[in-house]
């Protein structure tokens, strides 16, 4: 079994989930990073003086699945998750032991 | 009159120009708190720009189209550029109730709430520029025009036409404003898609509820001082009547949307509250505390059904302001027709005409500076700029900073 | 007396009514700031409706309990349903000072104040509509009641019971209904554990903050309105005894609070404003300015200590309502036969039977009342519902959209 | 002058007080939202204390060395301790205008504001006791005594100055006490380095938007009421030259922010309009509605400029007060000798004396009092403390809670 | 040495920390999540129409442990976190390399 | 290809983004999460009681990197990152199989 964490732009969740459904991918764990890469922060300006902060906001979808499954996953997020500009950010794929569904303690493939 | 009760009188009509001040923060707040977090800023800066436009505005040419002395058929008229002050002994100034100043201000104060009804139904999309230039042909042409058939001496007036403190004058011409404003406008992005309606959530609540209570608050200036005096029973009757609209009107949404909705909506209690008041301004003096009750309730009731019906028709205003302004606004005038002192068929026809009448012209006259706003300047806002949000497309500035960057964190210019 | 000083007179009490009115919405920030987030959008609410219906219900029946004319030995009395204006010259009512609109509408206020005081000792746990039913009880029954006891001339007045403004008549019995209130109700889930007392911090200190400011605001109106005409000395001592009673609250506890607990709680301080407030409010227009700080000083040192107590009575009051108004009412209505013109200890005497005797039919009603609807509706939120928060549970509805959700993230119904 | 017109001027003037007690809510808030949220508490709770100090401390000295009555040559003199309530006929008391008692909580009012203006200045890095120590010394004694030399009838006076509300004697006072004191206090870390200026945004903008619009709210009885009668025409004039003035600062300060920043801040518009208001304070009576706009524009112009003229002197100011009250004070100060109806070149050089004797005086005793207490208490909390946030160094209280902690989550003491 | 990642409900979060402080587990690292799966986000209503979040707050629980303990974590967890209906979440066991304490760079089993 | 998962200090970040610049390492992810451990919260007092969380407020800097980079990345965050007292946090270094530039679909080594 895998794990998918994939870092992907804001503005592409969306899309990313819903390619995602369609392939029957509906369950995964989503949660706000901050990116610090090639693309830098947005420009604000206060009181005078610019500024900006070093990192963009990302979002980071952690996908657990089965070794079959995880290719077709990958290159979903590839597809959907682009924009083509730098920025566009990382999907990484890890090595799962085991995996349990805490309402029934099943398994490991049962589990996903 | 004597110099005491000139004093006197003049005083309460100032007092009630710092009331009807601060309903432009109630304005503030309220939208600010109905509208998403990303679009805070964006919504404050044209209501602290509205005010001043529309006070310097007004003073330049608003008042004098507004009270020209002498009008054309009771149509339109001008008396000049900026104020003139009367000759004369100012005690004689407005019956001997107050100066020439605080005619004006006074004045001004209401001048400036049409724009602000406005700015909160196009609030999340629209360009601020091409607002702000809206908002100062709303403020200083349309608005004083249609004041001046009634409030200026005019056709309206001549006619019976009945609007204590502005139901129509006010309220339901921002209103009508806000929905010439909206047609054009289209909703926000993603709130009807096919499967229905989406709510957009406003980010802070309690701050729309600062926003009602200081509504309400400056309201009995907005409508106490409408009496142009400080009478003790007209103003002490209305101040009765206001109240107890208001408070009708929260109850009266309390039921309705409980009954509708299963839940208990803050927003609309709230925009309950704004109903009652909405509607009982046309007839505030003219209404017994029952009658207004009952004006109130009415408006309350009337609340969660018109919102819906805005959504059903997809004209998207996200602080309720057609319904509380239009549709309330057209609702307390009629009311003048059907309870108190001047209840009647032919005033309820007479307030109808006024209704149509300044309800025609002002939507035309908005459609058409819209309309052409829209093909020149361009009225709202990227795809790119609304899902980013106004404050930082606009203003290059969030909001909220809820943890302030560290000095390390920030990249200099 | 004449007609421009009887408009002078109304004027401030209308103005007066304004800002006690305005006090609503310092109760309102102040509890909301004091409650947990996922309680923000239900104290709101309770405050919206508290005004609403109380102003209806005080129009309906309190107005007429609290001033009957006519009592059954000086213990209660009713006038009729709803107002009845009195007959004559409208300057013939109240010596002079004010119109029957003015009165009621200045009374109706005050009357709101009572089940504003009660809701913050409630907040965070208690079922909205039973809240409201109680809240009509108290506000329509048990408040004029005793009201009518020194302020409708009743009995307590005949004995020379003094109570300016309402440290007895409107806070301690908002006070004691609030103490009946909590004791049937229980503290919040895990406030007292095992191992001692769990606070339970305000969600938005700063909103807390803007309350307390807009509540000594309108205190300008609560003690100086009081005064029952715009009477020059009487009306500026009462500002200034009122001031630096407030004043003096917040130094008083500035210090015991850090002695006591070595840090500067700002809710503290707040709290402390508000107890000398309530603490000059029997007595605003008999002390001396000397007098006004001392009483405020004491108040503020009170409030700590208070505070204290009550959390270990397991009394659970999140905030800290019965030490500013049961406690800091008591000490006022007491200060009254120790400091001032009327020191003394008969005097003393007198106003501890009208706190006594006020304050044991106002427990008695209010624990009767939440006592039978406990039995009947309940008055508790179920555990899921306290642990997930009022506002999903009551108004499927968060006070603060951080994100607003976008168009997609939304299952329509 | 007569009882009833007594009665009116002296019912404006309790109005006025009540009115410019809420610019403390309006300084609070201003301050609050501009500060990073890490800080929120602390400048909520040094505002608290100022009014509270302030008043107190004016009771006791504070108004004795502002109005003495009998002066030496007139720089200083001191009446008592405490208030004297002079013999007679209150009607007798400032030409029958208004109490003795209203004079002072009037000027109470004001005294404090000074104080306030320098909390902004000094927010996120001052030691709270400090704070408080060098406020109490600024507000009893230092602002009587330049206060006694024009208002209190000192040699100023005399001289011809003119500052009809104080925009010299409390504004720029404000702002020379803000000024010593960030000279000696230094910069928040990080706000300057190497590499330039590193903006500190405030956490709450909204909240500071609220702040100005009660400052403008509140500034209708800081002008209004220094009218010192409810006189028609003076009040009603006044009413108008400070809004127009308002306005124009906004316009102002759009049109020059935009063409420098390229960018729509906010926080500069709203700073705009408080410099309008300053700037009219001191000839609010004698200008034209034309001539009140021209001041506010140049002021509105002038806030950009100044804001960043102070960054690149590495003055650090989060609030932006030493440009609103400082510049924009001495601004309209001087404008009395170019626009209205005292304009000339003697009044202009009269104007200047009168700022520079007065900054002279303030920035001195200022800088005296803070190096003392430097030496001394110190005046600025460690590194660690302010990089923690002084809510929880001084408070051990973060301002918002955004997630209650659950009971399980409290380790008891 | 092993990481648990263990995504529970928020209601069960203090029942499984009081669970794994029984078996003298003290330390870990938690965070907010997002959980998209079979259990849908709660219901709100505002200005009469009604909708819901797709996904649910979780709480994520990662704990660094040898190969020993690893077991008793999971199954620890498996009975403290389950209610028995759809949404109690998952646990996962990712292999570990290397884990050092920061503060004296101990290594590894030590460093846990 | 490794992911380093470092468990820091709020007060160390930018020494340790620094340090990591320094060796060239400057794209990475970041995250607040709350780390449970010897070091308890911030103590709190509140209406005249004192209280602490039991958590306190940290930041997880998310790094992939090749398999010889890790070694130098994990002794600069150790180095960095250490006051000596407790509290300081962990670093993990996990394998990973796969990893994908969003951006290019370019894979692996190529991708970091
Ligand atoms: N080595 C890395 N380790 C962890 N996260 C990374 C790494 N490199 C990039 N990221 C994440 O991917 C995001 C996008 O990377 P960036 O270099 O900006 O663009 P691109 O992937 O298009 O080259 C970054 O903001 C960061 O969140
Ligand atoms: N394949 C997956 N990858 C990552 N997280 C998952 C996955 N499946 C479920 N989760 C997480 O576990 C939570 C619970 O899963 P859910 O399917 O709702 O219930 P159950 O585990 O009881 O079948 C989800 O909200 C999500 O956070
Ligand atoms: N076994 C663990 N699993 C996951 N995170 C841990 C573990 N042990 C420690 N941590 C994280 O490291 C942080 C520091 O650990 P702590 O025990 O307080 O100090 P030290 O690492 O100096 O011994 C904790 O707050 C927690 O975030």
């Amino acid at each position: 079994m895998k794990k998918i964490e994939a870092i992907i732009r804001k503005s592409k969740f969306e899309t990313v989930k819903d390619a995602l459904a369609n392939i029957n991918v509906k369950f995964f764990t989503a949660q706000d990073v901050k990116g610090y890469g090639l693309q830098k922060g947005e420009k604000m300006v206060y009181r005078g003086s610019s500024y900006g902060t070093e990192y963009i906001d990302r979002i980071q979808m952690d996908i657990y699945t089965s070794d079959e499954k995880c290719g077709d996953i990958v290159s979903t997020i590839l597809k959907a998750g682009a924009t083509g500009e730098i920025g566009d950010g990382k999907i990484t794929v890890l090595p799962i032991e085991n995996i349990y569904r805490i309402r029934n303690a099943e398994e490991n493939e049962m589990a996903i | 009159m004597d110099t005491n009760l000139f004093t006197t009188n003049n005083l309460w009509i100032l007092i009630a120009t710092v009331l009807v001040f601060i309903m432009h923060l109630g304005f503030a707040t309220l939208e600010a708190g109905l509208v998403q977090r990303k679009n805070a800023i964006n919504i404050l800066f044209k209501n602290v720009m509205i005010v001043s436009i529309g006070l310097v505005s007004y003073y330049i040419i608003g008042f004098s189209l507004m009270y020209p002395g002498e009008s054309w058929n009771g149509l339109i008229g001008f008396a000049q550029f900026g104020l003139a002050l009367p000759e004369g002994d100012s005690i004689g100034y407005a019956d001997g109730s107050y100066t020439y100043w605080t005619d004006f201000i006074f004045q001004g104060m209401f001048a400036a709430t049409c724009c602000t009804i406005v700015s909160g139904a196009v609030a999340e999309r629209m360009k601020l520029e091409s607002f702000l230039v809206i908002s100062l042909l709303f403020v200083s042409i349309s608005y004083p025009i249609t004041g001046m058939w009634k409030w200026g001496g005019g056709w309206l007036d001549e006619m019976g036409f009945y609007d204590f403190a502005g139901s129509t004058l006010v309220h339901s011409v921002g209103g009508w404003g806000a929905l010439a404003a909206i047609i054009l406008l289209g909703p926000r992005l993603g709130k009807y898609s096919k499967n229905g309606i989406n709510p957009i959530p406003g980010h802070n609540i309690p701050l729309a509820a600062v926003g009602v209570f200081l509504l309400w608050f400056g309201w009995f200036g907005f409508n106490g001082g409408s009496v142009l005096s400080a009478d003790p029973d007209a103003v002490s009757l209305v101040f009765v009547t206001t109240s107890l609209a208001a408070a009708a009107g929260a109850i009266g949404s309390f039921f309705t949307a409980h009954a509708l909705f299963k839940s208990h909506d803050l927003t609309m209690v709230l925009n309950g509250i704004l109903g009652g008041l909405v509607g009982i301004t046309a007839g505030a003096d003219l209404m017994s505390p029952m009658e207004s009750i009952l004006i109130g309730l009415i408006a309350g009731i009337i609340i969660p059904f018109s919102v819906v019906f805005f959504d059903k028709m997809k004209l998207d205003d996200p602080v309720g302001a057609t319904s509380v302004h239009l549709v309330c606004g057209i609702w307390g005038t009629l009311a003048v027709g059907i309870f108190g002192s001047m209840a009647g068929l032919s005033q309820l026809m007479t307030q109808l005409i006024g209704i149509v009448s300044i309800g025609v012209f002002t939507f035309i006259f908005v459609f058409a500076v819209v309309y052409i706003v829209k093909a020149t300047m361009g009225i709202r806002v990227s795809v790119e700029e609304e899902t980013q949000g106004l404050d930082m497309a606009e203003h290059d500035m969030p909001a909220y900073h809820d943890l302030a960057p560290r000095s390390e964190d920030l990249a200099v210019k």
